[in-house]
């Protein structure tokens, strides 16, 4: 089964998370954190869904959704690659490293490679920066990356 | 039980192998076998212990006595005099300048009270998973203490007297802060813990919630009765999920214990908190944009006033403090405001978090006194520049701060001191740059970064950052004018100057303060399309030094566009209209015949 | 188990207090307390691993007296991971980037034997309230 | 009221201590510009998001500048508003914004009547732009009949939002992205004719630049004009003829009946008529309605239908109400069906070549004109929707000096009108209309005094009671769509009775529309043109619907029985549910 069918199941789960709420009001990011966690991403009919199970104009949603860099509208690749683009880890050459990366995969920052099996985000600091630069792959942490080492990094998600 | 009775510690540290540890350890090893210890005095050689300017160090166990500046020579004495017969070396003993006793505790040295933790004193020492251990610690005494013994009133003037200041970065009194959430009559009123943590290379507050969770909790439930809330909310960055985790466990399990709910502690007062998440909004860290985030919003800021205090979340009076805030709250009502405000300097009082990072060696974090010198938490505390290159500068403050150059490395470190000289306290954000980072670049890297976080509400922070980032890659890119120049200033300055909230009234400071102490870098970038450092390859150029190269063709095989032409065992060249600066030549050139300029 | 006073506060602390204090002075098996540092920076640098790998080295060598405890952050980034041991009544130890091998080592020679392993050593300069 | 003493630029004055600054130095004839801000008085819409930072100023012992529109005064408080600093931070917000918008002033829509440009000018920037670089650009969405958006001229005043959102809760606007990517779209960046938008036209209304204009229909129709085969008839809404001399500046409120009327003769209608007639035949097909849902136990409280944004709220957002609205078509869309039918046949007219035009105050009605069900077979009820300013624009185009007029009449007989009519314009007045009908229907009685000021006003709400013989009538009015919403909640929870209700989508009414000459955030402008809407009524010799002797000869000789079956067929509509998106 494809991983981000949107299928009634998902909805339902949706609703029953919706429906324990104590209180409706203000809940929305929370709500988007667990569709996010359900689907995977925000797809449009997603969002739609929250919208009304919260009576909120779907432009507020959208508002929102689009404010925070952490809802994706679009599905993440199987496995998501984070640069850490923190200071620690820009000072020490994380810039290089992720400039390797997207020419090894061929994607930007923020994009998924066409047979979505990885998708890249620059990262905002893991707080690691004894380690720095830091590369988390599915949340593994590659520290001290040189460059060069991005590919076998990769290579190590493509046989799994 | 141990099979040795005494150990040598020698530092290993960089700064002290550089003055000879090694020897020092080969001989104190021999003096021991000679003296016929072996079995019962180990010589260990450790990582850096930091203090390297006093370097080698030597530190016995258990008598725990430290050694300073010793030399190779010097072990025949320690072995025959201290470990023999049990006498320490006095000449060996640390002095402080300007006082005449020489210390031999190693806990009495004013080096390790460089480091006082207040705010981090449970990290690394408790189970964070086990309210048991923090309350061995004395958790949650203080919320008992104010509970049964204090007013309200009492509390906030043992608040305001301790000096407290918000650690988040403006500095704002946390017990003036908590005084206007007091004040202000409300049928409802909120405590939200600021977790939002986001300046790229600060991480204390995420250490402290994943080390030392309940601190928190309980410091809350203090402000709550201070100011009248019994509901608080924690917000905190999604991309958290281990301090998510320990703090949903503390939170349960205070619950549990009756240290959070109804009636804690029998005294009838109530308080509950409540997890709320971020989504990865930088500009959530301010604190109407918080409080919006909270209401489930786009977290945009409003203008202020009305603060938070008198109109916050739900239009309730709201108090925000940030966690390392938080954290200070439990040990000054169980030590006294006088204790609190006995440490520090003058104006900011008590201890701050650092997160030191970039091209130092010991990154870490580090809490310190406010008033301890840069230089100190640099070359003490950091053990200096990584690889022994020259510093240059350090970013404090992130996004918010700006570069404080060499020449204001003694400034002590408080909340004015570091906006006087154009930076700030910010959260605690410190970046050691040396030689080779590029300071034109890092004002760019900062601008890109809050030009992605601006939330787009006002035009100086939507329009005008956007503005200063083009100027700055226009410049990095060697297409840069003196006219851009005044234009970078001017224009940061307005920015400051008209901004709606404080990231885009700090937004500026990274550029303005490269300019003021780095002007030669922005300069030489203009005028003469070169950057200093190295760092901006489009004003980078390989070339060949003829006498060095010897034709082997390594060079011309590697290049991946072909630029370099040249035959075996004649001098080669590179074809500057073709080259893309990889710089994979000069790696591959066995006899430093390519060089960068 | 709700506590109901801050009376009840004080002597749960009290007692807590003694079972460290009992730990620590030898009076109870359990009197060596091996702390690794688990906040993300620290399991970013594999303490996961090395966690595990002391406990089990522990299991192995039969060593009833020794007490593996998760912490947070100690602050010491560029040594991550960190591991400190403390034995009753002397100087804590605290070892900087510890591998799941060097972990054994430590649980072999310092726990067991009650030597310092070289090279893994580093300061802990600071004070604490 | 407490006072405090503040001091702006050297002089002493003593202000209530809620005022900001601006509003304490707009009452002592300080000009402080502003952009981003609105506030329209007592219709309540607010906008102070301090957002584009022009109004900034000096505050003595303040590290920053402050926002005048968004900072309170305290006492003591010593402002500068016109240091260099102010008026240099001010002139930079203004060129930052100027340099991510298109500079084509000289073909843009508002030319003329934008405060952007006019801020620039009158700050003082010129030549070249000191700073340049990225520009957004967005697909233009000409999807609706009504609203035309360009989002290259938005400046993020966010105004369009708080109107959309907070004062008409309609809710299909939301600011999008952030940082410099920031836009206000609707969700997913979809086309505004997918929305629930009502395009009652009030983001328009508001905008300061043309972000947000209208679909223009002015070159259609001057083909019209100039298309011999056609046979081109126009009408003027009640609302217009109150706010067109705005456009020639004239006083707010001037009534400039007469000359509109000339005019539209001289651009080469071939008749001009007056929608005041569809009015009035409203009022005689809604006040039948309601003394039948009255005396058969119909559904109560019956909510007048004048208003297609009104209508296409409640279609999206009442869904389970959509049975108590009255069947009647807006006076404009009757006329348009009269005038296809019985105008046609009565002068041998083809009605394949009719073109009806409307004049309307509104864009919702732009929109209305094209909904299926008033398009009648091979033709609609009314072809062309032109806006108040679109008028003024045809005017201008034809070179006419408007002042100089002479005063002409409407044509007829679709030209005769009441004061009843005229009221249509103002909030309340469809309702007073009706009333003056009904009470006379029902009681036989003649109703002397005409006018119901309790029904009057700017009050967001509005209820009264009228005495109708032994019963009781209780009317509620609401005008602005965020307070229909809290009427409608009401009634659905209960709570109210009415047994009639007016509702007008616009603050203020129809005389508050959309398609009206731009207000600039002056609510006292909205004020005149309703007195005015008064003082016409006041003075128009017969002031009740059913005297109008043409709307009866139009039922003696056509349409038969009123509220009957070709009332029905010609008058009458039907609303469907709509999905709420």
């Amino acid at each position: 089964m494809c991983k981000n069918a949107l299928t009634e199941e998902k909805f339902r789960e949706l609703d029953a998370y919706v429906a324990s709420l104590p209180e409706r009001k203000g809940a929305l990011i929370a709500v988007l954190h667990k569709a996010q966690e359900i689907f995977g991403y925000l797809p449009e009919e997603v969002q739609l869904h929250v919208a009304r199970l919260l009576d909120l104009p779907a432009a507020n949603v959208y508002g929102v959704v689009s404010f925070y860099s952490f809802f994706a509208e679009e599905p993440r690749g199987d496995h998501v690659i984070n640069v850490c683009m923190g200071t620690a880890c820009f000072v020490r050459g994380a810039e290089i490293i992720l400039k390797e990366l997207e020419a090894d995969l061929g994607i930007k920052a923020g994009q998924t490679t066409p047979d979505g099996l990885f998708s890249i985000d620059a990262l905002r600091c893991v707080g690691a920066c004894g380690l720095a630069p830091v590369v988390m792959v599915d949340g593994k942490v590659y520290g001290r990356v040189k460059p060069g080492e991005i590919s076998s990094i990769i290579k190590e998600f493509m046989e799994v | 039980m141990s099979t040795y009775r005494m150990h040598l510690l020698v530092c290993g540290g960089t700064g002290c192998q550089a003055s000879d540890s090694r020897q020092l350890a080969d001989n104190l090893q021999a003096q021991v076998l000679m003296a016929g210890m072996g079995k019962e005095v180990q010589v260990v050689t450790t990582g850096c212990f930091g203090f390297c300017e006093k370097g080698p160090i030597v530190k016995v166990l258990p008598d725990n006595i430290f050694y300073v500046e010793v030399k190779p020579a010097d072990a025949e004495e320690i072995v025959s005099e201290h470990v023999l017969k049990g006498r320490p070396v006095n000449r060996l003993l640390y002095v402080e300048p300007g006082m005449k006793e020489r210390i031999a505790e190693h806990r009495e040295m004013p080096f390790y009270k460089k480091q006082l933790r207040i705010a981090l004193r449970n990290c690394g020492f408790i189970d964070p998973e086990d309210i048991n251990e923090y309350i061995s610690v004395d958790g949650y005494q203080a919320l008992g203490k104010v509970l049964t013994e204090m007013t309200p009133d009492a509390l906030l003037v043992l608040m305001k007297k301790s000096g407290l200041r918000g650690r988040g970065g403006g500095g704002f009194p946390t017990g003036l802060k908590w005084e206007a959430a007091a004040r202000n009559k409300s049928d409802k009123k909120y405590i939200i813990c600021n977790a939002d943590e986001g300046d790229p290379g600060a991480f204390m507050d995420r250490s402290i919630l994943e080390g030392d969770p309940h601190s928190v909790l309980e410091a809350m439930a203090i402000a709550g009765y201070a100011t009248g809330a019994d509901c608080g909310y924690i917000y905190i960055r999604a991309e958290y999920p281990l301090a998510i985790h320990r703090l949903v466990i503390a939170i349960g399990q205070a619950r549990q214990a009756g240290l959070l709910g109804e009636n804690i502690l029998g005294t009838g007062f109530s308080f509950d908190i409540e997890i709320k998440y971020g989504a990865g909004a930088f500009v959530c860290g301010e604190e109407t944009a918080l409080i919006h985030s909270i209401e489930g919003e786009r977290g945009e800021p409003t203008n202020k006033p009305p603060f938070p205090a008198e109109s916050g979340l739900w239009e309730k009076p709201t108090c925000v403090n940030n966690v390392e805030t938080f954290a200070n709250v439990p040990p000054i009502i169980l030590n006294g405001p006088e204790w609190f405000s006995s440490i520090g300097s003058e104006k900011s009082k008590g201890t701050k978090v650092f997160a030191l990072a970039g091209k130092v060696n010991n990154v870490g974090l580090v809490e310190v006194p406010m008033g301890i010198k840069l230089r100190e938490i640099i070359f003490d505390i950091g053990g200096g520049i990584k690889d022994g290159k020259k510093f240059k500068s350090v970013q404090t403050g992130g996004p918010s701060g700006g570069c404080i150059p060499a020449e204001h490395l003694d400034t002590p470190i408080d909340y004015e001191n570091l906006t006087r000289i154009g930076s700030m306290m910010g959260s605690g954000g410190m970046i050691v740059l040396d030689e080779d980072d590029c300071m034109v670049n890092v004002a760019k890297f900062y601008l890109e970064f809050t030009c992605d976080e601006s939330c787009g509400k006002c035009t100086p922070c939507r329009v005008g950052n956007k503005r200063l980032h083009e100027i700055l890659t226009r410049i990095t890119e060697g297409k840069g004018t003196m006219k851009d120049l005044d234009n970078l200033k001017e224009l940061g300055g307005i920015i400051k100057d008209t901004a709606l909230c404080g990231l885009g009234q700090t937004s500026p400071n990274p550029v303005l303060s490269t300019m003021k102490y780095f002007w030669d870098e922005y300069v030489a970038h203009v005028v003469d399309k070169r950057c200093p450092a190295g760092v901006c390859t489009a004003l980078l150029s390989y070339y060949v030094l003829p006498d060095n190269c010897i034709g082997c063709t390594a060079c011309r095989r590697v290049c991946p566009v072909s630029c370099i032409s040249g035959e075996v065992k004649k001098v080669h060249e590179i074809d500057q209209t073709k080259c893309i600066k990889c710089g994979a030549c000069q790696k591959a050139c066995k006899f430093g015949a390519i060089v960068r300029k | 188990m709700g506590i109901k006073s801050l009376d009840e506060l004080k002597s749960l602390r009290d007692k807590l207090k003694t079972d460290i204090n009992i730990r620590a002075s030898g009076e109870i098996d359990s009197n060596i307390r091996v702390v690794v540092g688990m906040a993300t920076c620290g399991i970013a640098a594999g303490a996961r691993p090395v966690f595990t790998a002391m406990v089990d080295e522990a299991r192995m060598l039969e060593l009833g007296n020794v007490t593996f405890v998760q912490s947070g952050c100690m602050g010491a980034c560029h040594s991550e991971p960190t591991v400190e041991v403390r034995f009753p009544g002397l100087e804590p130890i605290l070892y900087g980037n510890v591998t799941a091998e060097a972990g054994r080592e430590i649980v072999r020679r310092h726990v067991r034997n009650g030597e310092l392993v070289q090279n893994l050593i580093i300061g802990r300069p600071f004070e604490t309230v | 009221m407490r006072l405090v003493t503040i001091r702006i630029n050297n002089t002493e004055y003593t202000v209530p201590e809620h005022y900001t600054i601006l509003e304490a130095a707009r009452e002592a004839k300080v000009n402080i510009p502003t952009l981003c801000h609105m506030d329209l008085g007592d219709l309540k819409a607010v906008n102070h998001v301090a957002s584009c930072r022009v109004c900034m100023v000096e505050v003595e012992g303040r590290r920053n500048l402050a926002p005048s529109c968004a900072t309170k005064v305290t006492d003591g408080m010593t402002i500068h508003t016109n240091t260099p600093r102010a008026v240099k931070a001010r002139r930079t917000s203004v060129e930052l914004l100027l340099s991510d918008h298109p500079a084509d002033c000289l073909i843009c829509e508002k030319n003329r009547s934008c405060d952007l440009q006019k801020l620039a000018a009158d700050l003082g920037v010129r030549g070249n732009l000191k700073y340049k670089g990225a520009m957004s650009t967005y697909r233009e969405d000409i999807s609706s009949k009504s609203i035309h958006r360009n989002l290259d001229k938005c400046i993020l005043c966010r105004r369009c939002e708080t109107m959309c959102n907070e004062v008409q809760t309609v809710g299909i606007l939301s600011a999008v992205d952030r940082g410099f990517e920031t836009v206000v779209s609707p969700a997913f960046g979809m086309p505004m004719s997918e929305t629930m938008c009502t395009f009652c036209g009030q983001c328009v209304a508001v905008c300061p630049t043309a972000a947000l204009t209208e679909i223009s229909s002015l070159r259609q129709v001057w083909e019209a004009i100039n298309d011999p085969d056609k046979f081109v008839v126009v009408q003027t809404a009640p609302a217009v003829r109150v706010a067109l001399g705005e456009e020639f500046d004239m006083e707010p409120g001037t009534i400039v009946t007469g000359k509109m009327a000339s005019a539209l003769r001289m651009m080469g209608f071939d008749r001009v008529f007056d929608t005041d007639f569809g009015a009035d035949l409203t009022i005689i097909e809604e006040a039948s309605e309601f003394i039948h849902r009255l005396q058969h136990g119909g559904r109560l409280p019956i909510l007048t239908s004048c208003c297609p944004a009104w209508v296409k709220f409640f279609e999206h957002q009442f869904q389970d109400l959509l049975d108590i609205p009255s069947t009647c078509k807006s006076p404009h869309e009757m006329f348009g069906a009269i005038a296809k039918t019985y105008y046609a046949e009565k002068f041998n007219i083809d009605p394949k070549k009719m073109v009806v035009v409307s004049v309307m105050p509104c864009l919702a009605k732009k929109y209305e004109s094209a909904r299926p069900e008033l398009t009648g077979e091979g033709f609609s009820n009314v072809d062309y929707v032109l806006t108040t300013r679109e008028l003024g624009m045809m005017i201008r185009e034809s070179g006419f000096n408007f002042a100089d007029l002479e005063e002409g009449e409407f044509d007829n007989p679709l030209g005769e009108s009441t004061g009843a009519s005229v009221i249509f314009g103002a909030t309340g007045g469809v309702i007073e209309a009706a009333l003056r009908t009904a009470y006379e229907w029902l009681t036989g009685e003649t109703l002397e005094q005409v006018e119901f000021h309790a029904l009057r006003g700017l009050e967001g709400i509005r209820e009264a009671t009228v005495k109708i013989g032994d019963l009781d009538v209780k009317i509620g009015v609401a005008h602005g769509l965020g307070n229909a919403r809290k009427l409608l909640e009401a009634i659905r929870r209960g709570e109210v009775n009415y047994h009639a209700i007016e509702i007008m989508a616009c603050p203020g009414g129809c005389v508050g529309g959309g398609g009206q000459p731009y207000h600039h955030g002056d609510a006292e402008i909205i004020k005149k043109r309703t007195a005015a809407i008064y003082r016409e009524d006041a003075g128009k010799p017969k002031r009740k619907s059913h005297e109008n002797l043409q709307v009866m000869k139009l039922y003696k000789e056509f349409l038969g029985e009123f509220y009957g079956e070709k009332a029905h067929e010609l008058l009458h509509t039907h609303y469907t549910a709509r999905e709420k998106i």
